[in-house]
């Protein structure tokens, strides 16, 4: 046995006031505070950018009749499904303002093709800050101010026309307002059920969990399919559009809220657990200030990742109800609707831009995939 | 765990009941049925020749009962006309749609539902797991972004378009007919090796489109919990025995990221019946999915109900059978320990 | 006695089995007198025999219009409308009520059993007349002001009906494309019949098929029209052969069938047709990827520019047949709605005459027909021998300025901060106009009437719901408008019974409850109480007792007129175009050409039998 | 020639916002037979040096600079650094020349394959399953002391107890014959008298396979009892190395002095523990404001009256957090200091919820004292409940949970005081502010949120919180249990000062009976859900009666080299088995015993049959 000699670290010693904290302490502390959760979100870069971009596209929703350069009812007989107008910079080789060319429409007796011919020697300028159709603003008032109008007596289709002549652009607008907030509203819902039931179930257990257990199984075992086409037609047939449209977000809401509500009892019970509910518990605390002041912040990052990841399941569903004849019917318009009036062979053949609805379908669920997912990451860090 | 399989079972039976009950109130929502409907068709086309005959099965099928009436003798605990004739006595009603009991009916169309379903099962299966594999040991690589983001086209297209654009495509490029899940020849033809070929050729589309979002919720599903698991010590420690990183892989974090999807396994078997209806519809796959739209949309009562009950149960049995195989996969569920999520 | 009861069944059995037995050898059989057919004379030319023909139906359920398409009628329409004897070899008519049927001698089910009188008297004693079968009683064609006929077997192959009053309705009703059947293969259902057959058997089949009793034993396996029963023998060209629920069902040629070409040949030329089903959405791309030989149904105007462009590569042509429906969409005022004001409004025929000037049906035709239509009123279309051009732009043209001027001079002037009309009592002249909401086409319309309608400074709004819900909503008085297609039969010609324009049914969407009154004789309903309604039913009166053609045609012209002047149902564009995609191989499909339920049974009245594939 | 030899060590860890350094600069060697102990505070670099030597450092985690040699036999050396993390030649040395042992072999270990499987998986690997592996398995596994090898190999790790686990994690690293074996705490997790027998193994194990171990902790105990040399990390740096004995007898550096001077030691109660960063409470007068309804000091307080409480197997909660209480019977005494101890499993925590009526009791029942009357428990309606609840408040054992993270510390600390509606709104804030004075923190940290402050804060907060109501009773929960040494001894010395300034009743639950030792003024040792012995302190550390009590004391590893653990009186691991102790103490079957007064004040249990 070899003797080892002494080693003394002759260094001065002084002994930090703290005590460092581990890597693996710094996550578990940072994984439930709401400073370190929105620093993680923000890390998240393309959750971040796709939260920007849902904003930038709520935002815009109070103001579609001005961005919108038609109103969603608008026809033009003379130019059904007319192909998009792109906008123009140049013409003749010279910078121009904004413009675009004009179209004339002709049916081919033949072929009953729509045939258009541009017309390449007259730009017609964009006007924009400008006085075009008019529209009721929020079904209050009378406007006829929009962000950008075509040249006085032209046309401009961004995306083109639909079968009845309808400017598609606009509608997709107009459409946003339905397709964007009946996730939302349908989320809502089912966060309020899925909130109250798994609540229930999680904090006070024992019947109380078993019954909504077995509810939840109930629900879940019955098809949406089934339940969406019986409720739909369940409503009275003389309630409005707006009615209806809210009709049917209830309906999305009622039938989603299980899902969510495992979710809430899960977190519930191992947030009931946690030695601070019962340190809560032990001063004194009522159950409602337990659920109110201590499990519901602590829940609230989870909860609004998990709701974050429901909805473009709700935007899905909306355009999947669409297309079984369930969901908004004209007047209103919505993504689904005009997608499911795009359901034909003569979209893909002759006028694929009908189908534009799809590009803010695709691009809204996958924001809301990627905020749900930055979301969820930023509120769990052992996610990963 | 055999007393546990029996007490799950008896606890199926009060939920059974009660979603029968739903079932048929949901069914019966609407207003008239599938007959009266009929009748108030023929007439409105001056059709009186037919109208007699559905008249008679109204009353056949006590249909101008009241609803209580009605789900007592649907069920088999009250006699109807027919005398105890319910499902629990076997009989699964009668289809007004197809003018053949319902047993038939779904019968011929329940083979094929399974062979496209469990196609899509297996494609889901085979397509998420190396893939969901490969993004978790490569996490927040360049390729673990490509795969996460296709995996999120995948979920976001509405696969109602997504079919009907591969449809087409598959038409105009490959000559495969459209929709169906055979060329039409082979439709009556007793099966033969070339009806399977045709069969398999079909199956392309509709699989790639029902498995796609399925696909991609389960690629990030497999990815979050294995990265889960790469991280725990049971892990560490296996590397420090000196095996091989792949080999520690499937033997160790992959099995216990598994639970999911045996918990899975519940939602996987009614969805073998239920699953991908509106693909079914567009692609008009002989699958039960459009049968029972059609059936719904009709008012097809006895073929929609049992459709439904059928899947409930289907559902139920699913969840039991997922927690027995969890149970058998995992000893710390076996032995009554819960195993940290 | 056992022999006379068992007698029936096993006499029947044995007879066919020794027919069958006989007939065996022969590929086929025609009637002793067989129905012969000049292609030659039709324009068409006689045709090759063999080949199998694809089509493609929505639903399992659709496969029944094969029943229509073969259109073997006793008697039925021609290309021209007249009624011709077809399955009768003759029918003789004294006095309007005696009805003489002559029966071809030799005449074979598809299974080769006699077509005989035992099948009609079957049909009028054991079937219509048997309480357990037929509870309400025989259909209503066979009763006149409610009484039946006197029913008498002439000999093998004659039977005779006797009604106290003339039935001028019995032979345009058996000539629908919906045949009422009024025989039935006696051979082959008298074993389900409890006063026929095995009673051993009838006990065995009822309990494997889970059924009350014998009544709803034999009601299954008795549906003539349905083609769901593969065992049940029939006259038409085609027999189905495989039972429900399939993806392709396919139809073998009748090897009995009673009509032959100028060559001797027994038709039908074509020997198998197979239906494919498929969602009515891939009906269109189905199509244009050649996988059907003749293709209406699931196609619509709008397709036709995929379908043009098919052509060349799937090989078939796109025909446009013009529809015969009255009008393409129309609009029906409810005269008999619940709310007071909306119903004084709709029986002024002022607001009736705003409402139609107030379409503009040139755009709906422009934008959503290609301008093919035609449009104006719903009435009798070109095809029609009561075709009056006059009468279809009467009070149709688009007048917005006329329409307003009416409807001010009704006293309807009063308009809302938005610029709407306010009725009577104050509230916003908002119209619900109710639709079943099942086609594209037909909401596309109404929102292009709901448009040009704003400026008459009426609010119109579409609500869509189940067809059932509709249905109750109207008779029930609450629907104020809805939209429906037009006349089901656009191409009347005097002998057929003008039903959809008198208040005579329920199902008529502009005067339910006049409707319902006249069809329970008083029981239910509301009696007519509208000058020109009234004169309606008088004039169907005058039609029922009409002694000739001339004078039912001249009923039929008022009739027609009162309803271009009055504006009772809206019309808005007539004479669409059905797309007809027909493969190049299938000749003697006519080029242009009626589509029609009734009369025409779509295909029906150009004889599919005589079709035949030329593929070389 | 040393086994391992390391020089000039330096890990770093990446983390949001630049790099750790764990290890700078580090050298190191072992020889084959010897012990070396690494020891530190959490965060002074330990684990990492133990994951560089195996080359398994979490994913963010580098090795910058230095060498690791290894004695590949034969005289050959590789340097660990230099190989491939995930090559073969790496993958060949891992288990069977160098194995390692984790703290926590419950989390180390396959949920979901079975021991067995496991070690055998070791033999496979490294290509020694020429033989019967089962029976290699089972040898080695008895070897380890395990008295029915066939039934912990078909077991599956959830279903052994905490030692034969960590048995059988040692019988993995250990079936290859490794050179090297790195123990990283592997005792930590292990009650005191297992912890002396995992030592014991590990001495004869190392003696029989020549085994050079490598021995992370933070126990200088342990170090005392199983080390040759000792090695004192602090921040990635060496402070001191040399001899164990030497070391501990004679710290030369502050560091190590102050670790060796933080630890409680039993029979030195009166020594005022040296915490490496001091700080002193100042207690306010608001401690004492509250009407006293309290009995007079040395009257009982809260009492238990053959109290019991079984648990139904519940899913979510392991087994042995749940341990079921068996007739106790016990008074608390109005002023004093009740130390509970005993191991895992006994029962203590639950009879500390009972107290808080946290939890019900099945039988029995516990009466509160107050105002002269005493009222049961499970008598009281609501008010009765608040009234209690504001008597009698909670120390949890970890300071991160036990704090809601959502909340900063100003409403932790005034929200019981909302709860009671006492004070306004300023004077609750006033009241926090003298809290913090009183626990030593300062008082400008009020409006931060929990993360901001280290464990050993946390549990201070955790302490002012519960004084804010200004309780009669205080339930210390294993308070200090989840804190390095010196942090422990910073909170064992302000609950010292606690005691000593106020008239705090202090029921102090532990495990440690060193640290019951240093704050308790009578203890109750609880085996099975009962209580073996009850006697004032002093009494209880000089003449224990009970044999578990005996077996308890024996197996603390001392400073001190010459007390060296008693083998003997460990009883080869029976000694928490009540049938197995000797007359009268024997009990069988449900026989909860009686309490006998041996001695003034001093009871023993002692079987009624």
């Amino acid at each position: 046995m070899s003797k080892a000699t002494r080693y003394l670290n002759e260094e001065p010693f002084e002994p930090r006031d703290t005590v460092a904290l581990s890597d693996a302490e710094l996550r578990a502390i940072e994984a439930s505070s709401w400073t370190g959760f929105w620093r993680r979100f923000a890390r998240h870069r393309l959750a971040f950018v796709s939260g920007l971009f849902l904003l930038a596209l709520y935002a815009m929703l109070p103001f579609v009749e001005l961005l919108a350069p038609y109103p969603p009812d608008w026809r033009d007989s003379a130019k059904v499904y007319a192909p998009p107008q792109s906008i123009r910079l140049f013409h003749d080789g010279a910078l121009h303002p904004p413009f675009v060319y004009g179209t004339a429409q002709s049916l081919n007796p033949e072929t009953f093709a729509r045939e258009f011919v541009e017309d390449r020697t007259q730009p017609q300028a964009l006007r924009f800050f400008c006085t075009g159709s008019t529209y009721r603003f929020w079904e209050l008032w009378e406007g006829s101010a929009h962000l950008v109008c075509p040249a006085k007596g032209a046309s401009l289709h961004l995306l083109g026309t639909d079968r009845l002549g309808r400017d598609i652009f606009s509608r997709i607008l107009y459409g946003a307002r339905v397709s964007l907030t009946i996730g939302i509203i349908g989320v809502a819902i089912s966060l309020v059920l899925g909130m109250a039931l798994g609540g229930l179930a999680g904090y006070f257990g024992g019947w109380t969990d078993t019954v909504i257990q077995r509810l939840i199984e109930l629900v879940r075992s019955l098809p949406e399919l089934p339940l969406w086409m019986a409720l739909s037609a369940a409503l009275p047939v003389t309630w409005p559009p707006l009615t209806v449209y809210l009709g049917i977000t209830i309906i999305l809401g009622l039938l989603d809220w299980p899902s969510l509500a495992r979710a809430v009892r899960a977190r519930f019970m191992t947030l009931r657990e946690e030695e601070f509910v019962l340190a809560a518990e032990l001063m004194g605390a009522s159950p409602a200030r337990v659920i109110g002041r201590h499990m519901l912040p602590n829940f609230a990052s989870h909860l609004i990742a998990n709701a974050t990841l429901a909805i473009p399941a709700m935007i899905l569903g909306e355009t999947a109800l669409s297309f079984l004849g369930l969901g908004i019917r004209e007047p209103m318009t919505s993504w689904g609707l005009m997608l499911d009036q795009a359901r034909r062979i003569e979209a893909i053949l002759f006028y694929p831009w009908i189908l534009a609805p799809m590009v803010p379908v695709i691009l809204t669920v996958l924001a809301f995939n990627f905020v749900g997912d930055g979301l969820r990451d930023a509120a769990d860090p052992h996610q990963g | 765990m055999l007393r546990y399989t029996l007490k799950r079972l008896l606890g199926m039976i009060p939920a059974l009941l009660a979603a029968s009950l739903l079932i048929f109130a949901v069914i019966d929502l609407p207003p008239g049925d599938c007959l009266s409907n009929q009748m108030a068709e023929l007439k409105s086309r001056g059709e009186t020749a037919g109208t007699e005959r559905l008249e008679f099965l109204r009353h056949e099928f006590d249909l101008d009962r009241s609803f209580l009436e009605r789900y007592a003798i649907w069920m088999g605990l009250w006699p109807g006309s027919r005398g105890f004739s319910g499902l629990l006595q076997g009989d699964w009603g009668w289809s007004f749609e197809f003018n053949k009991s319902v047993a038939s009916v779904v019968g011929e169309t329940l083979a094929l539902t399974i062979i496209v379903n469990a196609a899509t099962v297996l494609f889901i299966y085979a397509l998420a797991f190396p893939i969901g594999v490969y993004a978790a040991t490569r996490a927040y690589g360049w390729s673990d972004y490509g795969i996460t983001l296709a995996g999120y086209l995948g979920l976001a297209v509405p696969n109602f378009l997504l079919a009907l654009a591969l449809l087409y495509y598959a038409n105009a490029w490959f000559g495969t007919a459209i929709g169906g899940l055979m060329a039409p020849e082979y439709a009556d033809q007793p099966w033969s090796l070339a009806k399977l070929g045709s069969i398999l050729a079909h199956l392309i589309v509709p699989v790639i489109v029902i498995g796609l979002s399925g696909t991609a919720t389960m690629i990030r599903r497999l990815r979050a919990n294995l990265l889960d698991e790469l991280h725990k010590p049971y892990v560490i420690a296996a590397r420090a025995k000196g095996l091989r990183e792949r080999d520690l892989l499937v033997k160790y974090p992959l099995r216990l990221s598994l639970a999911p999807f045996i918990a899975d396994i519940g939602n996987l078997l009614p969805s073998l019946v239920s699953g991908s209806v509106i693909v079914s519809v567009v692609l008009s796959l002989p699958t039960i999915g459009p049968v029972l739209v059609d059936a719904l949309r009709a008012q097809d009562h006895f073929l929609s109900g049992f459709i439904l009950l059928f899947t409930a149960v289907l559902t139920m049995i699913g969840m039991l059978i997922s927690d027995l195989i969890l149970a058998l996969v995992d000893p710390r569920v076996r032995l009554g320990e819960t195993p940290r999520q | 006695m056992g022999w006379s009861r068992l007698s029936p069944a096993a006499a029947m059995a044995l007879l066919w089995l020794c027919m069958t037995a006989l007939g065996a050898g022969a590929q086929g059989a025609l009637p002793d007198e067989p129905l012969r057919v000049t292609l030659a004379g039709k324009g068409r030319e006689p045709g090759r025999p063999g080949g199998e023909l694809r089509t493609i139906l929505p639903r399992d359920k659709d496969i029944r219009l094969l029943s229509a398409w073969g259109y073997a009628r006793l008697i039925g329409y021609d290309e021209r409308l007249d009624l011709v004897p077809d399955i009768a070899a003759r029918i003789e008519v004294e006095e309007g009520r005696i009805f003489t049927i002559h029966l071809r001698a030799g005449h074979r089910w598809s299974d080769g059993a006699p077509f005989t009188a035992e099948d009609f008297r079957y049909f009028w004693e054991d079937v219509a007349n048997d309480p357990l079968l037929s509870p309400a009683g025989p259909p209503d064609l066979m009763l006149v002001a409610g009484k039946p006929p006197r029913f008498e077997v002439i000999n093998e192959t004659t039977i005779r009906y006797t009604w106290d009053a003339p039935n001028p309705g019995f032979l345009p009703a058996l000539a629908q494309a919906r045949e009422p059947y009024i025989y039935r293969p006696a051979h082959y259902l008298k074993a389900f019949h409890a006063r026929y057959g095995d009673n051993a058997f009838i006990e065995e089949q009822v309990a494997a098929e889970k059924v009350s009793g014998w009544a709803a034993l034999h009601n299954r396996r008795d549906s003539m029209f349905a083609n769901d029963n593969p065992d049940l023998p029939t006259l038409q060209p085609w027999v189905v052969r495989n039972p429900m629920p399939a993806q392709r069902f396919t139809f073998e040629r009748n090897p009995y069938f009673h009509r032959v070409d100028e060559k001797g040949q027994q038709l039908p030329y074509i020997d198998r047709i197979l239906v494919d089903i498929a969602d009515p959405s891939l009906i269109p791309a189905k199509t244009v990827a050649g996988e059907t030989d003749l293709q209406a149904r699931g196609l619509s105007l709008r397709d036709v520019t995929a379908l043009k462009s098919g052509e060349a590569s799937a090989n078939y042509l796109t025909r446009l047949w013009p529809i015969a429906k009255g009008s393409q969409v129309a609009l029906y005022p409810n005269l008999n709605a619940n709310d007071p004001v909306w119903r004084s409004l709709m029986r002024d025929r002022r607001f009736r005459l705003a409402l139609s000037l107030g379409i503009d049906r040139a755009d709906i035709n422009a934008t959503l027909f290609f301008g093919l239509g035609t449009q104006g009123n719903n009435t009798a279309v070109m095809g029609s021998p009561l075709f009056d051009a006059d009468r279809v732009s009467r009070n149709a043209t688009f007048d917005p300025g006329k329409a307003n001027a009416l409807l001010d001079e009704m006293g309807l002037a009063a308009r809302d901060a938005s610029g709407f009309r306010l009725l009577p009592d104050g509230r916003t002249m908002e119209l619900l106009i109710e639709t079943a909401g099942e086609s594209e086409e037909e909401s596309d319309v109404l929102a292009l009437i709901a448009q040009s309608w704003a400026g008459l400074g009426l609010k119109a709004i579409l609500k869509p719901s189940e067809r059932s819900v509709l249905r109750n909503r109207v008779y029930a008085g609450e629907a104020v408008m809805s939209a429906w297609s037009g006349f089901d039969n656009g191409m009347p010609a005097p002998g057929m019974p003008p039903l959809e324009l008198a208040p005579l049914k329920q199902e008529t969407f502009c005067w339910p409850k006049w409707g319902q009154y006249a069809a329970t004789r008083g029981k239910s309903g509301e009696p007519v109480d509208l000058a020109p309604a009234q004169q309606l039913l008088d004039l169907f009166a005058e039609w029922e007792k009409a002694p000739d053609e001339a004078a039912r045609a001249r009923v039929w012209t008022r009739m027609l007129d009162l309803h271009a002047d009055e504006l009772f149902t809206i019309g808005t564009v007539m004479g669409v175009s059905q797309p007809v995609a027909v493969s190049k191989a299938l000749r003697n499909v006519p080029e242009k050409a009626w589509y029609g339920w009734d009369p025409g049974a779509q295909f029906g009245i150009y004889r599919m039998d005589e079709f035949w594939l030329d593929r070389n | 020639m040393s086994l391992l030899s390391i020089r000039g060590l330096k890990v770093e860890f990446a983390v949001p916002g630049g790099t750790i350094k764990a290890l700078d600069g580090i050298d190191l060697d072992l020889a084959p037979g010897q012990t070396l102990a690494i020891v530190g505070e959490s965060g002074s670099g330990k684990s990492a040096l133990a994951q560089s030597i195996m080359r398994i450092l979490p994913a963010n985690g580098r090795i910058v600079a230095g060498g690791i040699s290894l004695e590949v036999g034969q005289g050959r050396r590789r340097d660990l650094v230099r190989l491939n993390e995930k090559g073969a030649a790496l993958r060949r040395l891992r288990g069977a020349r160098m194995a390692m042992i984790f703290q926590e072999p419950m989390t180390s270990l396959s949920p979901v394959h079975t021991i067995g499987s496991q070690i055998a998986e070791m033999l496979s690997l490294h290509g020694l399953n020429g033989g019967d592996a089962a029976h290699s398995v089972h040898t080695i596994l008895s070897k380890m002391g395990i008295s029915d090898p066939e039934r912990v190999a078909s077991s599956y790790a959830f279903e052994l107890s905490g030692g034969q686990r960590q048995r059988a994690m040692i019988a993995m690293a250990l079936i290859c014959k490794p050179a090297l074996l790195i123990a990283d705490e592997p005792t930590t997790a292990l009650d005191v008298t297992t912890q002396a027998e995992i030592l014991a193994l590990l001495k004869d194990l190392q003696r029989e396979f020549n085994l050079a171990i490598l021995l992370i902790t933070h126990d200088l105990g342990v170090v005392a009892q199983i080390a040759d040399e000792v090695q004192v990390l602090y921040e990635g740096r060496t402070m001191e190395r040399g001899p164990a004995q030497d070391i501990l007898d004679d710290p030369r550096h502050p560091y190590t002095k102050a670790l060796i001077g933080a630890i409680p030691v039993i029979g030195r109660r009166s020594t005022r523990l040296h915490a490496l960063r001091e700080t002193k409470g100042s207690l306010p007068p608001a401690l004492h404001s509250r009407a006293n309804h309290a009995p007079p000091r040395g009257a009982p307080i809260l009492t238990l009256e053959n109290v019991s409480k079984r648990f139904a197997l519940r899913h979510g909660t392991p087994a042995h957090e749940s341990a079921a209480i068996n007739g106790v019977t016990l008074a608390l005494r109005t002023g004093e200091c009740l130390g509970i101890v005993g191991e895992s499993g006994s029962g203590k925590s639950t009879l500390a919820r009972l107290m808080l009526r946290a939890l019900e009791p099945d039988q029995g029942r516990i009466l509160f004292h107050r105002d002269g009357g005493a009222m049961p428990l499970s008598a009281m309606d609501r008010h009765a409940i608040r009234a209690f609840r504001a008597s009698i408040q909670l120390v949890f054992q970890d300071p991160y949970g036990s704090l809601d993270p959502r909340m900063t510390v100003r409403d932790t600390l005034t929200e019981p005081l909302d709860i009671h509606g006492i004070a306004t709104r300023p004077e609750r804030i006033e009241r926090a502010r003298h809290l913090m004075r009183a626990v030593g923190l300062d008082e400008r940290a009020l409006g931060r949120y929990p993360l901001a402050f280290s464990g050993g804060q946390r549990q201070r907060i955790g302490i002012a919180r519960a004084l804010a109501l200004s309780p009669e009773i205080l339930v210390l929960d294993e308070p200090v249990s989840a804190l390095d040494v010196s942090v422990q001894a910073q909170i064992l010395n302000l609950l010292r000062d606690l005691k000593d300034a106020s008239n705090l009743t202090f029921v102090f639950v532990s495990h440690n009976l060193a640290v019951i030792d240093y704050l308790a003024d009578r203890v109750a040792v609880m085996c099975r859900g009962r209580i073996v012995e009850l006697a004032p302190a002093e009494a209880l550390f000089k003449d224990a009666r009970h044999p578990y009590t005996k077996a308890l004391l024996a197996a603390i590893p001392s400073l001190d080299k010459a007390s060296r653990i008693d083998f003997s009186a460990l009883r080869g691991g029976n000694a928490s088995d009540p049938a197995a102790w000797e007359a009268p103490f024997t009990l069988l079957g449900d026989d909860q015993g009686r309490l006998v007064e041996v001695d003034q004040d001093h009871f023993t249990a002692y079987g009624t049959s």
